[in-house]
This record gives structure tokens, C-alpha cells and sequence, in this order.
């Protein structure tokens, strides 16, 4: 698919725009323990819950460029103009973001788990609930950027846009990773992200390539 | 070929314009005058589909071009004031982009394409050392690569130098010696034959 | 007068009971009020002008 | 039907009807709101347990089922517009928004007067509460998204996209937080003490309920008037609306 291979290689020439988020990531974990305690016991009852508001902070972070500078130097339009789907468009696109964005998260979060004294038997729980969930966050991001991309002040728009929808995957996915650090059984929980997975890849591509075309207007 | 019925459009809370109609037939250029502001550059984005008009249609071959999405965007070539262009990729790497995103293959390679617009020595170059003249260039060499019968081209001549814009206006008149359309506002007298160079000129 | 004193006084809970409807009688007036003024104002302003000007500029 | 319909969703109609009506839904809303408070607060006999506290309830409620009535209306107003293209639907679309972020807003001002003299704090993280709050959010954003766009016509499709959005999201988010809360049920205060309803409580609640809709509908015609104004100050029928008027 040529849109994916060229958001890669793309990524791949602007690595700093890709590192940013990922190091804010670290950064954001690494406060916690400096502004609460440093005590195992009180880290270890966070630990899931703040990796996954930085995961939430720092995918919002990514997000705008999904869609902003093919807005603005005009690729977009050439994008939407082309016979492609526009829903299979953003597909590619939402796909090129997670590849770059979402997936590192889950590469480095084994070792802010380690940081925050996260039991290794919650390490699986978290690389899951990373997996199943971050790509969510792509999809329903890409609904927000593409109602905001038009609009000069778009940014901080975004995150109240964003973040309300973003709920329901930050409660399952921090209480199965609290819950299996418990030694408690997390199917449920997990069930429950993959069904929104789902959901959301078979609505969002449908809302957001019906908002860019909006957008453009 | 191309047909647009009471067309009327609005930017913000204001009318640009109101009851257009117009018929454009192959082999035909159509340039589009007005004063600055006056919806040049709507009336183009409405005709390739990219804005919705608040009135009107617009037929493609008698088509709404809203019914028929994909048949139509492969019909149609737009060139706006943006050129479309990616300051990380090659000159090179932008083009086949556009070739691979296009449903046909194209007449001429991406290479051939930069060559015609003298651009061999920067095929290899990123983007964003092209100056602005040679960024249109890029951008323009797109009308070579896909057989799109309808050129939308908004100021097609912005900051191109004067064997560019030689090389563009005999494009043109390739292109509609071939049967195709175009559309296209310039503030430039483009030298075609009476027969085939329609104008139209935007009031406020 | 009793009665009404004791009305008044909610068994106690008068600053939380009184407090709520307080609120929502300010919130919901100004729902009706602002919509009020906004299309008496634009009523005024669009009769006011001339007959054939295009339009009026934004508020 | 169709004819009425059509008929009905011209702007020029409408505003004339509208104009019509409103005083008419005003002084509708105004007696259901006297009986509904007459009944609510002095008709009804005192809690129980709660004693004149839970006389907050004949606000609370019905702003909470307003809160989410006027959401649905807006996400489904906006669909309309976004699929037919009818300006009447976005301009309701656009004016329910505020409405109903009032009635949100006074949904959770109220559970929070209510809950400190029961729980003995301002606010808890119960279930209904913590609802409340995120479509409160739901409404900032659609409201924002609203403002912010140059051409309101944009800007009334690219809400009408994200209320739909928050319509498929508003049931999971309501189970989501229903399922966190019963798991940290031990933290919170149980929840909000619905006091066994008696008759001569429900009749005033239900007034109540149905004053709040009058007043929806009163508030949504005369700002709908206005946007209509605003929106379409160049068309012809505005001018003829406006000589009639005087």
C-alpha cells in the first residue's frame, strides 16, 4: 500500500518527530516516583495506571501529525482527490501512526514497568492491554486530527476532543494490568479492549475520512 | 465533457458567487478571471469535488461527479496553490507517489516526466532544497505521469521561469489537441487559438 | 408565618436545597435571556440596514 | 407528510412558526414548572431518612435525563443534517448543545449540594456522578468544535460527526465506569439514596421531567431563531420576516 510505505519512509526522515513522544513517555513515567515516593509498595499500586496516562499523553502528542502537514503543504487534498477509498486511506494512515507510535510504546514499557516496581507477572497483562489498546487510541485520534486539522488552532482542541473518548480503554486496560499485578484472572478486561478494537476499526476509518473530507471543504 | 448547473458558492457567511453555469467541451481550455477574492480558487475546488457547492451540480460526461467518486478522481488532475509536495521525500520519490496512488499506469515514467520540466540534475534531491520554481515543476510534471482528461490548475504559472512556463503552455496545448479538458486561472495571457480558449470572468 | 419560616429553613438543609434550585435558576434563565437579547439585537440591526446591502458584519 | 416535512424544515417557515410558538411553550413550561415545585417542595412530605435534603432530587434528576435526552437529539439532528443537508436540523444540532451542557452542568452542581450532606463531601467518585461528568466533556467538545471553525456550516457538520461519535460512545463509557465503580465500591460512599418513591414524590418528579422538556423546547426555538438570523442574513426571506415583524 503506497501510502503506508511513504508515512514510513517519511517517519523515517523526520526521526525526531517520532522519538519526541516516546521520550516524553519516559520522561512523564519518571516524574511520578520523584513527585509521590519512591516506596515499592505505593509505585507498584500506580504503576498501572500512570503508564497508561502516559501512553495516553504521549499518543495525543503523535497524533496531530497523522493528517496536519499533508493538510498543509496540500498532499491531502491530492489523497482525497486520488481513487483510492478514503476510508482505506485513513486505514493506511491510522496503521503508519500505530506502526510508529503505539508499537515503541509497547517495546519500552517493559522497562518503565521495571521502574515502577510492576510485578513480572503483570508484564504479559501490560504488553497485551499496550497491544490491543494503543491501536484504539490511533483509531479514534484519527477522528479527532481529522476534525481539527482544518482549524488554526487545532492542537489543544484535540485533546479535549480526544482524551473523553479515550476513557473507556484506559479504565479496562489499567485495571486488568492492577488487577493481574493482584494474580487475579484479566480475560474479561481483555475481551472487552479487543471488542473496542474492533469497534472502533470498523467505525472510526468510516467518521474520520467523512470528517477530513469536511475538513477540506 | 464537463458541465456545472446554477453553481453557487459561499465562504464563511458571504456569496462568491451564484447561478454559474457552464459547459466545457473536449479539446477546450477555460480560464477563469476575477479579482483577487472574488472565488477563483473555490469555483476550482468545487469542479474537482474537493469543496461542496451550497447550490448546483456538476456533471463529468453527464455524471454528478458526487454519484461516480472514483471514476471521476481518475479523470481529474487538481494543481492548487499548494503543490502537493513532501519536503523529506525526492522529487523522484514524490512523483512515484503519485503514480502509485493513481488506478492507471502512466504514459511516462516518473524520471521521463522530470526531464521534460529540465529537472533531471535534481531527481535525487530531497524537496526541500528545490527552490519554489522547481517545487511548481515537480508539482506540474504529475499531469504527465496519469492520463487524467480534466487539468484543474489553480495559477499553474506561480514562480516558474520563462522556458517553464514555455514547456507548460505547450502542455496545454498537447493536451487539448488530445481531447482534454482544462480549467485553469492564471493572471497570464496563455497564447492559444480563439477555437479552443474559452474564458470566463468572476464578478463580485 | 411559621409555616413559612419553616419552608424556608428545609429541615435544616436550606443552604443545599435552596442553593441547588438557586443555581439551576440562574443557569436556565440565562438560557432563555441570552437567546432573547441575541435575537432582539439581530432583529434590530438586520431591519436597520440599507435595503440591497449585501450584509451585515459578524457581531 | 413528506410535503409538511418539507414544508416545516424551510427556514422562513420555521422562523415564522417558531416565533409563534415560543411564547405559547413559554407560558407551558412556566405552569408545569409552579405545579412541579409546589408539589415537589411543598406538597411532598419529607425523607425519612434524608429529611428536606432529598427535595433536591425534583432538579436532579430531571436535568440528569435532560443531559442525555439533549444529546441524543443533538447527535440525531446532526445526522440528519449531515445526510440530507438540512440547515434547520444543524442550526438545532448547534443550539442544543449549550442547552444541554446547562443541564448537565446543573445535573452534577446539584448531585454535588446533594452529596454533602449525605456523603459529607462535595464530590464523590460514584458512578452516575463521574457519567455525568465525562458527557459534560462531550459537551465542552462539541461546543468548542462548534466555535471554532470560520464557516459555521463547516463547523456544524464537523460537531454533528463528533456527537455522532459520542453517541456510540456514551454507552460504553456509561458501562465502563458502572463496571470501575462497582470494583472500588469499598471506596465510595454507596451510591446516591434514591428514597423509596412514593407516589406523591413521583408525581412531582414527573412534572418536573416534563417542565424541563417545555423548557428544552422554549430555550432550542429562540436560539434557533437567532442562529437562523445569523446564518442566513443575506437571504430573501429574512427580509420580508423582518418587514412583517415591524
Amino acid at each position: 500500500m503506497a501510502v503506508l510505505s511513504r508515512d514510513l519512509l517519511l517517519a523515517l526522515r523526520r526521526r525526531s518527530e517520532v522519538v519526541n513522544p516516546l521520550l516524553f513517555f519516559v520522561i512523564v513515567v519518571t516524574l511520578f516516583p520523584l513527585a509521590i515516593s519512591p516506596s515499592q509498595a505505593v509505585l507498584q499500586t500506580l504503576a498501572p495506571g500512570i503508564i497508561w496516562v502516559a501512553a495516553l499523553l504521549s499518543t495525543l502528542l503523535s497524533l496531530e501529525r497523522m493528517f496536519r502537514s499533508d493538510f498543509e503543504d496540500g498532499s491531502l487534498e491530492q489523497l482525497l482527490l486520488s481513487p483510492c477509498p478514503p476510508t482505506i486511506l485513513v486505514l493506511a494512515k491510522v496503521l503508519a501512526h500505530w506502526l510508529v507510535s503505539g508499537l515503541p510504546l509497547l517495546l519500552i514499557a517493559p522497562l518503565l514497568g521495571v521502574f515502577l516496581a510492576l510485578p513480572t507477572e503483570a508484564m504479559p497483562t501490560l504488553l497485551i492491554t499496550l497491544a490491543l489498546g494503543t491501536p484504539v487510541l490511533s483509531m479514534v485520534g484519527a477522528i479527532g486530527v481529522a476534525l481539527t486539522v482544518g482549524l488554526r488552532r487545532g492542537g489543544a482542541l484535540l485533546s479535549l476532543l480526544v482524551l473523553p473518548l479515550y476513557l473507556p480503554v484506559l479504565i479496562f486496560a489499567a485495571n486488568a494490568v492492577a488487577a493481574a499485578a493482584d494474580g487475579l484472572i484479566v480475560t474479561g478486561q481483555l475481551y472487552f479492549l479487543g471488542g473496542l478494537l474492533l469497534l472502533s476499526c470498523s467505525l472510526a476509518p468510516l467518521a474520520a475520512a467523512a470528517a477530513l473530507k469536511i475538513s477540506i471543504h | 465533457m464537463l458541465r456545472a448547473v446554477d453553481l453557487g458558492c459561499e465562504r464563511g457567511d458571504r456569496i462568491l458567487f451564484s447561478g454559474l453555469n457552464l459547459h466545457l467541451h473536449a479539446g477546450e481550455v477555460l480560464q477563469v478571471h476575477g479579482a483577487n477574492g472574488c472565488g477563483k480558487t473555490t469555483l476550482l475546488r468545487a469542479l474537482c469535488g474537493l469543496t461542496r457547492p451550497a447550490t448546483g451540480e456538476i456533471l463529468w460526461q453527464e455524471k454528478d461527479i458526487r454519484d461516480d467518486e472514483s471514476t471521476f478522481s481518475d479523470d481529474v488532475i487538481h494543481i492548487g496553490h499548494h503543490d502537493g509536495i513532501k519536503q523529506e521525500l525526492s522529487a523522484l520519490e514524490n512523483l512515484r507517489f503519485a503514480v502509485a496512488l493513481s488506478a492507471k499506469s502512466p504514459e511516462l515514467s516518473a524520471e521521463q516526466a522530470l526531464a521534460h520540466f529540465g529537472l533531471t540534475a535534481q531527481t535525487h534531491l530531497p524537496a526541500y532544497v528545490l527552490s519554489a520554481g522547481q517545487r511548481r515543476r515537480v508539482a506540474l510534471a504529475r499531469l504527465l505521469l496519469n492520463a487524467a482528461r480534466l487539468w484543474v490548475l489553480d495559477e499553474p504559472f506561480t514562480a516558474l521561469d520563462q522556458s517553464s512556463i514555455g514547456v507548460m503552455e505547450a502542455m496545454l496545448h498537447q493536451h487539448a489537441s488530445n481531447g482534454g479538458c482544462v480549467v485553469i486561472t492564471s493572471h497570464h495571457a496563455i497564447p492559444l487559438e480563439p477555437g479552443i480558449h474559452r474564458e470566463l470572468h468572476l464578478t463580485t | 408565618m411559621d409555616n413559612l419560616a419553616e419552608f424556608f429553613h428545609m429541615g435544616g438543609y436550606a443552604f443545599y436545597v435552596w442553593g441547588s434550585y438557586g443555581l439551576a435558576a440562574v443557569m436556565l434563565s440565562y438560557n432563555i435571556i441570552g437567546p432573547l437579547w441575541r435575537l432582539r439585537g439581530l432583529q434590530r440591526r438586520l431591519s436597520l440596514r440599507p435595503a440591497n446591502s449585501p450584509g451585515v458584519s459578524k457581531p | 407528510m413528506w410535503y409538511w416535512l418539507h414544508r416545516f424544515s424551510s427556514p422562513a417557515y420555521f422562523y415564522r412558526f417558531a416565533g409563534k410558538a415560543t411564547p405559547w411553550l413559554a407560558a407551558i413550561t412556566g405552569l408545569l414548572l409552579l405545579a412541579g415545585l409546589y408539589g415537589g417542595l411543598v406538597l411532598a412530605p419529607a425523607d425519612y431518612q434524608q429529611g428536606d435534603s432529598y427535595r433536591i432530587i425534583f432538579i436532579h434528576v430531571p436535568s440528569a435525563w435532560m443531559s442525555l435526552f439533549i444529546y441524543v437529539v443533538m447527535a440525531a439532528a446532526g445526522g440528519i443534517g449531515l445526510i440530507w443537508h438540512i440547515k434547520l436540523a444543524e442550526v438545532v444540532a448547534a443550539c442544543s448543545a449549550p442547552i444541554g451542557a446547562s443541564f448537565t452542568f446543573i445535573a452534577l452542581a446539584t448531585g454535588s449540594l446533594w452529596g454533602k450532606p449525605m456523603w459529607g463531601t462535595w464530590w464523590v467518585w460514584d458512578a452516575r456522578l463521574t457519567s455525568e461528568l465525562i458527557l459534560l466533556f462531550l459537551y465542552f467538545g462539541v461546543i468548542a468544535l462548534q466555535s471554532a471553525g470560520e464557516d459555521k456550516r463547516t463547523a456544524s457538520r464537523a460537531s454533528a460527526i463528533l456527537a455522532l461519535v459520542g453517541m456510540i460512545n456514551i454507552p460504553i463509557i456509561h458501562f465502563s465506569v458502572e463496571w470501575w465503580n462497582t470494583l472500588h465500591q469499598g471506596a465510595t460512599v454507596s451510591k446516591m439514596g434514591a428514597p423509596s418513591i412514593h407516589t406523591s414524590m413521583l408525581v412531582p418528579l414527573l412534572i418536573m421531567a416534563l417542565a424541563c422538556k417545555f423548557y428544552y423546547a422554549t430555550s432550542l426555538l429562540m436560539r434557533a431563531r437567532a442562529e437562523l438570523l445569523e446564518r442566513e442574513h443575506n437571504s430573501n426571506w429574512i427580509r420580508d420576516a423582518l418587514k412583517n415583524h415591524g
